[in-house]
C-alpha cells in the first residue's frame, strides 16, 4: 500500500484545464497522478460519465470547473456541482462512498490553485487506497 | 478626403482598446496594422488582478483575445515601435513608424503563456514583422490612437509619503499584491507581514486644484473598493478595510449596488474626508498614521498596517508627443480632444481616439470606445472594405468518412523542455504500439515551420487522417496546427492537442518516469478519442445585411447611420410620431454645445440617406429568425427581414412623487427646468432662488442605482441659469457630486461662481413645503448641523432615469437579460468555446445578434450614447460584412427519434439555440457555442454534443483503466 | 322551537349564552368527563364535545355527548368531515339523536397531517356546507341526503357551524359565513377571538347584511396561560392571529396565569357589546377549571333554568 | 404529464437481489420529461446497480432498452426479444408501465424502479406541480380554473376553510391555498357570485371510488 500511486481522472471544463497549464508555466510542481481530459464546460459531464469511471477502477475522479458565478456559459459549473453531489450521493447510498468523487471550481488564472487540488486530491486517494475494482493493485495486495 | 482611399487602418497601442478595435475591423473586412510601443501586448489592463463589478479576473478576458491575434492573417503587429511622422489625408496616410531592435528573447518556441508574460511578438504565425527593424512606412486609410495612459506619480504629493514609507503603495502595485497573494492573506511590502487594517485614499492626483489635475479619474472609486473587498476576501483572517474619499463615485451600471454590497455586507468603511498627511509611526512598527479632518472639519489620527493610494489616471509623454506629432488637438489636461457629438473622432479628419487617451474611463466604455472607433473608421472605408484582406485558399478537404482511423501521433521536445524531463523516444514507442497509431516521430520543435512542412508531408505519406500532436497548451497553437493540417487537406476537427509540457515535464520536474508515464497516458487518452472524433462542418448561414434599430432616438439614428454610411441597410422602427427621443428636451450637452441643432442634423441625414428607411408610429410585435436571417413583424403588420437587430428604445424620466412634484407648479423635473431654460422662461429668468435638488428616485432602496448624468447636468443648469441671471442665487443639495471626467471642470467653476452646494444626508432629506403660494426648502448644513431655509421661486429635481417604458413588454419577445432594474443587461465577460472573441462584449447579448444602445442600457449622457451607438454599429457590421456566417463545428445536434420534446434543452441554453420545432428540439447551429449542456441534461439522451459524446469520455476512461482490468 | 335543544332554548330566551368546550380522552374511561360535567354544569348553557380534534384519536363526540348527558350538561356534539362518507355520517346522526343528543356542530376538520395518524386517508366525502345541508334536510324534509325519505321518527338537531373571521381571504370571510347561514346553520361559533379590531370589522359587515338576524354568533374566547402559548398560536395554528400587544402584557405579567384570565374576562365584556354577538364560546384548553370563575368575573353567572 | 420519482437505489436493489441478469425498461414519454425514467435516467440506475453488485462481489449483467411509451402494448412488444435470458424486468415507467410489462411478460418478475407520484406539469426545469386529480367529473369552470380536488388539502367544494392565512394551506406554508387562489382568480374575472352558489357534493363514482375505470370511444371502438 505504502508504494500505491493512485489514477487520478479530472474532467476540467476548458477554463479550469487553462489553470493546469498555468501551474505548468509557473513551474508548480504537484504529484503526477492526474490525467486530465477537457470538457468545453463543466456542465458537459453527465452522470453516468462519472459512473462508468467507478466501474473501471478509477482510484480517483474529480471534476473542475469556473469559479462560481463565473461560467462561460452562465451556470454550467453549477450544472456540474449539482451532478457531481448526484453522483456522490447514489455512491454513499449503494455502500460505494462518495470519497472518490469531487468538484472543484478554478478560475483560468489560479495555476497555485489546480497544484493545491492536484495535491490535495492525490494525498486523498492515496489515504483511501486502491479502487475496489482497481485490478492491478487489488492483485498487488 | 483622399479619393483614392486605402482599405487598412493603424491601431496605435496594443492595450484592451487597441485589441478590441482591431478585431472588430479585421472581422469586418480591413486590414490592420497595430503598433505597440512597449515589447508587450496588453496594456494596463493585464496588469489588474480583478474586473469590477462583475469580479472576473483580467487575465481569463483578456487572454483568450490574444490568444486569438495569432489566429488571423489580416493582422500585422509590431512591437517596440513609434509613429515617426504622419502625412496624407483622411483615408489616405502614410505613417511612418521606426522600430527599435527586439530586446524580448527570441525562443524558438512560440508558445509562452504565462499570467504576467504575454506572447511574444515576432513569429511568424501573425505574419509579425518585427524582422524589419528601424524605419519604415504604412499607408493606411484611418488611424484609431488608443496609447492608454498612465499613473498619476504619487510621490509628487510629498505629504502622502510614497517612496518614502515602504507600506504606503499605489493602487497598480496593490492589484500586484493582491494577483501574487496566495488568496488566504496579503502580504505587506516592508516586512512581508499579513495585514490586517488597511486605508485607502481616493483623488490621488485626481480632482487637484493646486496641480491643476482638476478632471476625475473615473475609475479609482470603483477600484479601491473592488481592492478592499479582494483583501477582505483573499484573506483568511478578519481585515479591517477603510476607504478615504471626498465624493463617492459610483456612478456605473451595478456600481451603486456595488457600493452597497462593499459597505453593509462586506464591512469596508468609508471615511468622507480630507486627508492632511500619512506619517509612520514612532515604533519602528512600519505601520502609518493617518491625519485627517472629517466632513465637520474635526481632526482624527488613525494607524494602519498599509495605506493605498487610488491614484489617477494621465495621459503618456508619450501619448502627448503622439499627438502633437500628428497635429490632434489636445485639451487643458493634454488628453485629446474629441469634436463635439462624435465622441470618437479628434480634431483631425481620420485620426480616432479610445480609451484612457481620449479622458478616463472603466474597461467597458474603454471597450465601447475602440469599437466606436473601429465603426468610425469604417464608415470612412466603407467603399474600400476587403480590398486589402486576402482569402487563404485551400485544397479541397478530404472525405475520410467511413475509412478506419490513421492516426499520427507527433511529439515535441520542445527544446530540452519537455525531453529534458520525460523520455519522449519511449512515449514516442508507446504511442505506435496503441490502436489505429500508423504513424509517430518527435520533433525537436513541433512548432517550427520546418515541422509544419514534416507533417504535411507525413499525412500524404501515410494517408493519416487523425493528428495528434503531444506538446503545449492548446490555448494558443491549436488553431495554428489546424491551420497545418487543413493545408494539408485535412478536416480542422480530425486533430487532439495533448500538453505533456505544461501538464508534466514543467510539474514533475525531479520524477521524470512518473511524469513519462503521465505523458504515454494522455497520448493514449487522446489517440483513443481521435479514434471517435468525425470531420465537422461549419455550417454556413446566409446573412441578411440589414439591420433593424428599434428607437429612434438619438442612439438609434446615430447606429442605423453609421451602419448605412457602411453600406449597410438600416430599418427604424420608432413608437412615437417622430424621430429624436429623448434628446428633443435637450438645449445643451455639458460642454455646453446646442443639441438640437446636432439633432436636427441628424434627423435630416437619416431621412435623406437611402440606406435608412424609418418607421414611426410602431412597435415590434414579433421576432422570428436568428441572427443573419430574422424576420420582424411590426404592429402595424409591416414585416421586415434582417440580420441583426439593434435595441435603442432609450428610458424616461422619473416622476417623482417627493418634494411636492405635482403639488405645486414651481418643482419641476430637470428636464422640465431644461425646456423652461430653452424657452427662456421669465418665471425662471426672474426667479431669485433657485434650488436644485438631487438624487430624486435614484439610490433609493427601491432602485439601487445612480442615474449617472444628473449631478453634470444640474451643475450646467446651475452655470445657465447663472448666465441668464447673475443675481440669482443658486443652491444644488446633494448627496456624493459625481461630476465624473473632465465634467469636474463645470463642478469646480460653478463653486467658483458662487454656486451653493449643500451636502445632505440620505436620512435627513431636505424638506419642501408650501403655504400654497410660496415654496420652503430646508436642508441641514452638513459642516454646520443647522438647518437652512430657502425661499425657493424654483425647485429643480434630478429625477432618476428609468429603464424603457417597453422594455419588460418587448422582453417577451426577445427574452434576453434584464436587470433587476429594467435596464437591459448586456453581456460583458462571456465567452463561448473555441476562441471567438466573445470575452468582452458590452454591447452585445448572449443572443448573438443582437446589440444594445443608449439608455435602454443604462443611464448615460448624449456623448456616451453616440459612442455605444457606434460601438453597436461596428459589433454588427462584423456580422453583416460577410455574406455568410459560419457556425463552430462543435455544435450540439439532436437525434430528433429520440426526442421528447421535453423543453429540457430550451430551458438551459444560455443562447436561446434550441427551439421546439415540429414536435422535436432542432438547434440551430449558429447560436450554438457548444457547450455541451444540453447534451448532458439531455434525459432521453437525444442530443450529442459532436466529439464531445458521452460515448467519447466513457471510451477515454475505459482506455485509461484498461490495464488494471 | 325547532328542536328540544336546551342551546335554542336559551338563544330564543334572548339571554347572552355561554357555552364550553370539553375534549374526551385518549382512552376509554369516561371518568374525566365527568368531572368536567360537574365542574361546568351551572356555569354553561351547554358543552361542546370535540370529535377527535387536531386528528387525535378519541372518545367519539357522539359517546361523550351520552356522558354529558348523564349529567344534566346540555351536549354540543362536534361532528367533522374527515373521517367518515356522507353514509357513515348521516348514520351517526340517526344514533345520536337516538341516544338523546340534539345540538350539532358541523365541521371540516383539521387535517389528519397535525393529528397522531398522519398517514390516514382524509375522507371529506362531503364538506362542512353539505353536512349542514344534510342535518336540515334530515329535520326539516325529513330526507335522507340521497332524497330517499325518512319514515319514523327524524333526527331533529339544532344545527350549528363554526366560522373564522381571521382566516383569509378576509373579504370573503363574511361571504362564505353567509354561505353557512344560506345551507341551514342555526347558531355559529367563531375561531378564538384575540384581535378585537378585525373581529369588530367582520361583525360590522355581519350587521350591515343582516347576518345577525338570521344566525346567533357566538364569540369564541381562550383564555391564555402564557405569553408562550400566545406566541405560538399565533405563529402555528393556521388562520389565526394572536396582537402584539396581548404577547407583550403577558410577558410583562408578574402572574401569567392570573393575567390570562384576567384578559378572558375582558376579552368577553368585550364582545358582549359587540352588536349581533348573542353569546360566548369558551374554550379553555386543558384548563376547564376556570370556566366556572370566568363566567362569574363576567357577572354570567347564574345560567338561566328552563324546565 | 404523469410525474415520477425514482425509488432509492437501495430498496431496487433489494428487490433484484437474486437476479443475475436484468432488463432495465426506460420510457421515453412522461416519466422521461420529468426526468425520473428516459434513457439518462435508466443508464445512470444501470450502472448504479452494477457498481454497487460488483462490490458485493456478485456481479449483475444488465441490458437496458428504451421504449417510446410503455402504457401501449405495440411498443412493449418491441422488447420481446430482450427479456428471454434476464432474471428481472425493472421498469422506469409510471405504474402504467410496469402492468403493462407485467401483462406482456407474464413469466417474468417485474418490478418498479419509480414511484408514479401524480398528474402535474413543469414549474421549471427539475420543478413539477400536481394539477389534475383524475376524478372523472371536471369542474375547473366553476372554480376559476384552479382544481380544489386535488389542490385543497381537503378537496373542499366550498373553501376555503378556516385554516387559509395568506394565501396559503394550513398544513404548509408553502402550499398555497387552493381556495383563496379560486378566489382571486374569480374575483380578477368579475365572477365572485359564482362563488355564493353552494356547490353540490361530488359525484365520486366518477373517480376511482367508482371502481377501476375504463374508457370506451364507441364510435370508433369495434367488438
Amino acid at each position: 500500500m505504502d508504494n500505491f500511486e493512485p489514477k487520478i481522472v479530472a474532467f476540467c471544463c476548458h477554463y479550469s484545464a487553462y489553470s493546469a497549464d498555468l501551474a505548468g508555466s509557473m513551474r508548480l510542481q504537484y504529484p503526477p497522478n492526474v490525467r486530465i481530459i477537457e470538457l468545453p464546460c463543466s456542465g458537459t459531464i453527465d452522470h453516468k460519465v462519472l459512473l462508468s469511471a467507478v466501474e473501471d477502477g478509477a482510484d480517483g475522479i474529480f471534476v473542475a470547473g469556473c469559479m462560481e458565478g463565473d461560467c462561460h456559459f452562465t451556470r454550467g459549473n453549477y450544472r456540474a456541482k449539482k451532478r457531481v453531489e448526484k453522483v456522490k450521493e447514489i455512491l454513499d447510498e449503494i455502500g460505494f462512498g462518495s470519497d472518490r468523487l469531487e468538484m472543484y471550481n478554478v478560475s483560468a488564472d489560479n495555476g497555485t490553485r489546480f497544484a493545491e487540488i492536484a495535491n490535495e486530491m492525490t494525498e486523498r486517494i492515496r489515504s483511501l487506497g486502491p479502487s475496489p475494482f482497481n485490478k492491478k493493485e487489488g492483485d498487488k495486495n | 478626403m483622399s479619393a483614392n482611399k486605402v482599405g487598412a487602418v493603424l491601431v496605435v497601442g496594443g492595450g484592451i482598446a487597441g485589441i478590441q478595435a482591431t478585431l472588430d475591423l479585421v472581422e469586418s473586412g480591413y486590414y490592420v496594422y497595430l503598433v505597440e510601443q512597449s515589447s508587450t501586448i496588453g496594456g494596463n489592463m493585464s496588469k489588474l488582478d480583478k474586473a469590477f463589478p462583475t469580479d472576473n479576473s483580467s487575465m481569463s478576458i483578456l487572454a483568450p483575445k490574444l490568444v486569438e491575434f495569432g489566429s488571423i492573417s489580416s493582422i500585422q503587429y509590431f512591437t517596440n515601435t513609434q509613429i515617426s511622422e504622419v502625412a496624407g489625408e483622411a483615408g489616405d496616410f502614410k505613417v511612418k513608424l521606426s522600430q527599435t531592435p527586439n530586446t524580448a528573447d527570441t525562443k524558438v518556441c512560440t508558445n509562452y503563456v504565462t499570467p504576467v508574460e504575454l506572447p511574444n511578438a515576432g513569429q511568424d504565425i501573425s505574419g509579425d514583422d518585427n524582422g524589419k527593424s528601424g524605419d519604415f512606412e504604412v499607408n493606411v486609410g484611418a488611424v484609431i490612437l488608443c496609447p492608454g495612459g498612465e499613473t498619476f506619480e504619487a510621490d509628487q504629493i510629498e505629504y502622502l509619503g510614497y517612496n518614502k514609507y515602504p507600506n504606503v503603495v499605489t493602487s497598480i502595485e496593490f492589484e500586484r499584491i493582491l494577483r501574487t497573494s496566495d488568496k488566504q492573506s496579503v502580504i505587506r511590502p516592508s516586512d512581508n507581514k499579513k495585514v490586517n487594517k488597511i486605508a485607502w485614499i481616493q483623488c490621488v492626483g485626481s480632482r487637484n486644484i493646486r496641480d491643476e489635475k482638476h478632471y476625475c479619474s473615473c475609475v479609482c472609486c470603483m477600484y479601491a473598493i473592488k481592492e478592499a473587498v479582494c483583501a477582505k476576501q483573499y484573506s483568511d483572517d478578519e481585515v479591517d478595510t477603510s476607504i478615504f474619499y471626498m465624493d463617492m463615485r459610483t456612478y456605473g451600471k451595478d456600481f451603486e449596488k456595488y457600493y452597497e454590497e462593499a459597505r453593509d455586507d462586506h464591512g469596508v468603511n468609508f471615511i468622507r474626508s480630507r486627508i492632511y498627511a500619512i506619517e509612520e509611526t514612532k515604533d519602528g512598527s512600519n505601520n502609518l498614521l493617518i491625519r485627517y479632518g472629517d466632513d465637520k472639519g474635526e481632526i482624527h489620527h488613525e494607524e494602519f498596517d498599509m495605506v493605498v493610494l487610488s491614484v489617477g489616471f494621465k495621459p503618456s509623454d508619450s501619448a502627448v508627443q503622439l499627438g502633437n506629432n500628428l497635429g490632434i488637438k489636445l485639451n487643458d489636461f493634454n488628453f485629446a480632444e474629441t469634436t463635439p457629438f462624435t465622441s470618437v473622432n479628434t480634431s483631425k479628419p481620420g485620426i480616432y481616439v479610445a480609451g484612457i487617451f481620449g479622458g478616463p474611463k472603466d474597461i467597458p466604455e474603454t471597450v465601447i470606445e475602440a469599437s466606436a472607433a473601429a465603426g468610425a473608421s469604417e464608415e470612412l472605408l466603407s467603399d474600400v472594405r476587403g480590398t486589402m484582406i486576402q482569402e487563404k485558399t485551400y485544397p479541397p478537404e478530404k472525405d475520410v468518412s467511413g475509412e478506419e482511423p490513421r492516426i499520427g501521433v507527433f511529439v515535441c521536445n520542445c527544446g530540452n523542455n519537455i525531453g529534458g524531463v520525460v523520455n519522449v523516444p519511449k512515449v514516442v514507442e508507446s504511442a505506435k504500439a496503441l490502436p489505429y497509431v500508423v504513424y509517430s516521430q518527435e520533433f525537436l520543435y513541433t512548432c517550427s515551420q520546418d515541422s509544419q512542412e514534416i507533417i504535411k508531408q507525413k499525412i500524404e505519406e501515410h494517408s493519416l487522417n487523425r493528428i495528434i500532436i503531444a506538446s503545449c497548451s492548446p490555448r494558443k497553437l491549436k488553431y495554428y496546427f489546424q491551420e497545418t493540417i487543413r493545408e494539408a487537406g485535412l478536416n480542422r476537427y480530425l486533430f487532439e492537442m495533448v500538453n505533456i509540457r505544461d501538464q508534466c515535464s514543467f510539474v514533475h520536474m525531479n520524477e521524470p518516469e512518473k511524469a513519462t508515464e503521465k505523458a504515454k497516458d494522455l497520448v493514449k487518452l487522446s489517440v483513443n478519442k481521435a479514434g471517435n472524433i468525425e470531420s465537422l462542418n461549419e455550417a454556413p448561414v446566409n446573412i441578411n445585411p440589414k439591420a433593424l434599430v428599434i428607437g429612434g432616438g438619438v442612439s438609434g439614428m446615430t447606429n442605423a447611420l453609421n451602419l448605412a454610411k457602411q453600406g449597410y441597410q438600416a430599418h427604424i422602427v420608432e413608437k412615437s410620431d417622430r424621430l429624436g427621443g429623448n434628446a428633443r428636451r435637450i438645449s445643451t450637452d455639458f460642454n455646453n454645445q446646442d443639441v438640437q441643432s446636432y439633432l436636427n442634423q441628424l434627423v435630416d441625414e437619416v431621412n435623406s440617406n437611402t440606406n435608412i428607411q424609418v418607421t414611426t408610429q410602431a412597435s415590434v410585435s414579433k421576432v422570428d429568425g436568428y441572427v443573419g436571417n430574422f424576420v420582424t413583424t411590426l404592429s402595424n403588420n409591416e414585416k421586415i427581414e434582417h440580420g441583426v437587430i439593434t435595441i435603442a428604445i432609450g428610458g424616461h424620466e422619473y416622476k417623482p412623487n417627493e418634494y411636492l412634484y405635482n403639488e405645486h407648479n414651481a418643482v419641476l423635473t430637470q428636464l422640465e427646468l431644461e425646456e423652461e431654460i430653452t424657452a427662456n422662461n421669465t418665471r425662471v429668468k426672474n426667479a431669485k432662488n433657485i434650488v436644485l435638488i438631487q438624487c430624486v428616485g435614484s439610490r433609493e432602496p427601491d432602485r439601487r442605482y445612480c442615474s449617472r448624468i444628473c449631478c453634470n447636468k444640474s451643475v450646467k443648469m446651475a452655470l445657465q441659469l447663472q448666465e441668464m441671471n447673475p443675481d440669482a442665487n443658486i443652491y444644488i443639495l446633494y448627496r456624493d457630486m459625481r461630476t465624473y471626467g473632465f465634467n469636474e471642470e463645470n463642478y469646480r467653476k460653478a463653486r467658483k461662481q458662487g454656486v451653493i452646494f449643500i451636502r445632505y444626508e440620505v436620512d435627513n432629506k431636505p424638506q419642501v413645503q408650501t403655504d400654497g403660494k410660496d415654496l420652503k426648502v430646508t436642508a441641514v448644513d452638513h459642516i454646520l448641523g443647522e438647518n437652512i431655509t430657502i425661499d425657493a421661486d424654483i425647485v429643480g429635481l434630478a429625477a432618476a432615469i428609468l429603464p424603457p417604458e417597453d422594455g419588460i413588454k418587448l422582453n417577451q419577445i426577445f427574452n434576453l437579460s434584464l436587470s433587476d432594474e429594467g435596464f437591459y443587461r448586456e453581456c460583458p465577460f462571456r465567452g463561448s468555446w473555441g476562441f471567438s472573441h466573445k470575452e468582452m462584449r458590452p454591447v452585445d447579448f448572449a443572443s448573438e445578434g443582437i446589440f444594445v444602445a443608449g439608455l435602454a442600457q443604462g443611464p448615460k449622457s448624449i456623448d456616451e450614447s453616440i459612442a455605444q451607438a457606434k460601438a453597436t454599429a461596428s459589433r454588427e457590421a462584423t456580422i453583416l460584412n460577410k455574406n455568410s456566417a459560419k457556425s463552430s463545428g462543435i455544435i450540439a445536434v439532436v437525434q430528433r427519434e429520440k426526442c421528447a420534446a421535453c423543453y429540457t434543452c430550451a430551458r438551459l441554453c444560455p443562447f436561446n439555440a434550441p427551439r421546439i420545432i415540429n414536435y422535436a428540439a432542432e438547434i440551430e447551429p449558429i447560436l450554438c457555442q457548444g457547450c455541451g449542456i444540453c447534451a448532458a441534461e439531455c434525459p432521453n439522451k437525444a442530443i450529442i454534443l459532436q466529439n464531445y459524446s458521452d460515448v467519447i469520455f466513457t471510451n477515454m476512461v475505459d482506455e485509461l483503466y484498461r490495464e488494471v482490468h | 322551537m325547532n328542536t328540544n335543544s336546551h342551546l335554542e332554548k336559551v338563544f330564543n330566551s334572548g339571554e347572552f349564552v355561554v357555552s364550553a368546550e370539553i375534549g374526551p380522552p385518549k382512552h376509554a374511561s369516561a371518568e374525566g368527563m365527568h368531572h368536567y360535567a360537574d365542574v361546568l354544569r351551572d356555569y354553561v348553557d351547554a358543552a361542546n364535545i370535540t370529535d377527535n380534534q387536531t386528528a387525535v384519536v378519541r372518545i367519539s363526540s357522539i359517546a361523550g355527548g351520552v356522558h354529558l348527558n348523564n349529567k344534566n350538561v346540555c351536549p354540543i356534539i362536534q361532528m367533522t368531515c374527515r373521517d367518515r362518507n356522507r353514509i357513515a355520517m348521516q348514520a351517526d346522526l340517526l344514533g345520536a339523536y337516538s341516544l338523546g343528543i340534539n345540538t350539532i356542530l358541523c365541521l371540516s376538520g383539521d387535517h389528519q397531517i397535525f393529528g397522531n395518524h398522519p398517514t390516514s386517508k382524509n375522507v371529506y366525502d362531503i364538506d362542512s356546507m353539505h353536512l349542514i345541508q344534510t342535518v336540515r334536510k334530515m329535520r326539516d324534509e325529513k330526507q335522507f341526503m340521497c332524497g330517499e325519505e325518512i319514515k319514523n321518527q327524524e333526527p331533529r338537531f339544532f344545527v350549528g357551524a363554526v366560522a373564522n373571521p381571521f382566516g383569509d381571504p378576509f373579504e370573503f370571510r363574511v361571504d362564505r359565513l353567509e354561505k353557512k347561514v344560506e345551507a341551514g346553520a342555526e347558531f355559529i361559533q367563531t375561531q378564538c377571538i384575540f384581535d378585537m379590531e378585525r373581529f369588530e370589522r367582520y361583525m360590522e359587515e355581519v350587521c350591515r347584511r343582516g347576518i345577525d338576524e338570521r344566525v346567533h354568533i357566538m364569540a369564541g374566547i381562550t383564555p391564555l396561560k402564557s405569553w408562550k402559548a400566545a406566541r405560538y398560536i399565533g405563529n402555528n395554528v393556521g388562520g389565526m392571529i394572536v396582537p402584539d400587544e396581548i404577547v407583550e402584557r403577558l410577558k410583562g405579567a408578574e402572574d401569567q396565569k392570573a393575567e390570562g384570565l384576567n384578559i378572558a374576562v375582558e376579552q368577553i365584556n368585550h364582545v358582549k357589546k359587540i352588536k349581533g354577538v348573542h353569546g360566548v364560546h369558551i374554550m379553555a384548553i386543558a384548563w376547564e377549571e376556570k370556566v366556572p370563575e370566568i363566567v362569574e368575573r363576567c357577572g354570567l353567572y347564574p345560567r338561566p333554568k328552563f324546565d | 404529464m404523469i410525474v415520477a420519482e425514482q425509488k432509492p437505489i437501495k430498496t431496487i436493489a433489494d428487490l433484484i437481489e437474486d437476479s443475475n441478469k436484468v432488463l432495465l425498461v426506460g420510457c421515453s414519454a412522461c416519466v422521461a420529461v420529468c426526468l425520473a425514467g428516459g434513457e439518462k435516467e435508466t443508464e445512470v440506475l444501470a450502472s448504479a446497480l452494477r457498481i454497487k453488485r460488483k462490490q458485493e462481489g456478485k456481479p449483475l449483467e444488465t441490458v437496458t432498452k428504451m421504449v417510446t411509451r410503455q402504457c401501449d402494448p405495440e411498443y412493449i412488444a418491441t422488447l420481446d426479444d430482450s427479456v428471454e435470458d434476464v432474471d428481472t424486468i425493472i421498469s422506469l415507467g409510471c405504474g402504467v408501465g410496469v402492468q403493462y410489462l407485467a401483462e406482456r411478460f407474464y413469466n417474468k418478475w417485474v418490478i418498479p424502479a419509480l414511484d408514479t407520484k401524480f398528474a402535474g406539469g413543469s414549474i421549471e426545469h427539475g420543478q413539477w406541480e400536481e394539477r389534475c386529480g383524475l376524478c372523472g367529473d371536471c369542474i375547473l369552470h366553476r372554480t376559476g380554473g384552479i382544481c380544489p380536488i386535488i389542490r385543497c388539502s381537503k378537496s373542499l367544494l366550498n373553501g376555503p376553510c378556516g385554516g387559509s392565512q395568506d394565501g396559503k394551506c394550513e398544513i404548509n406554508k408553502d402550499v398555497p391555498c387552493a381556495w383563496h387562489l379560486i378566489y382571486e382568480r374569480m374575483k380578477s374575472l368579475g365572477k365572485l357570485d359564482k362563488l355564493l352558489e353552494i356547490q353540490p357534493p361530488k359525484d365520486w363514482s366518477r373517480s376511482r371510488d367508482g371502481g377501476p375505470r375504463k374508457v370506451t370511444r364507441e364510435d370508433v371502438f369495434i367488438d
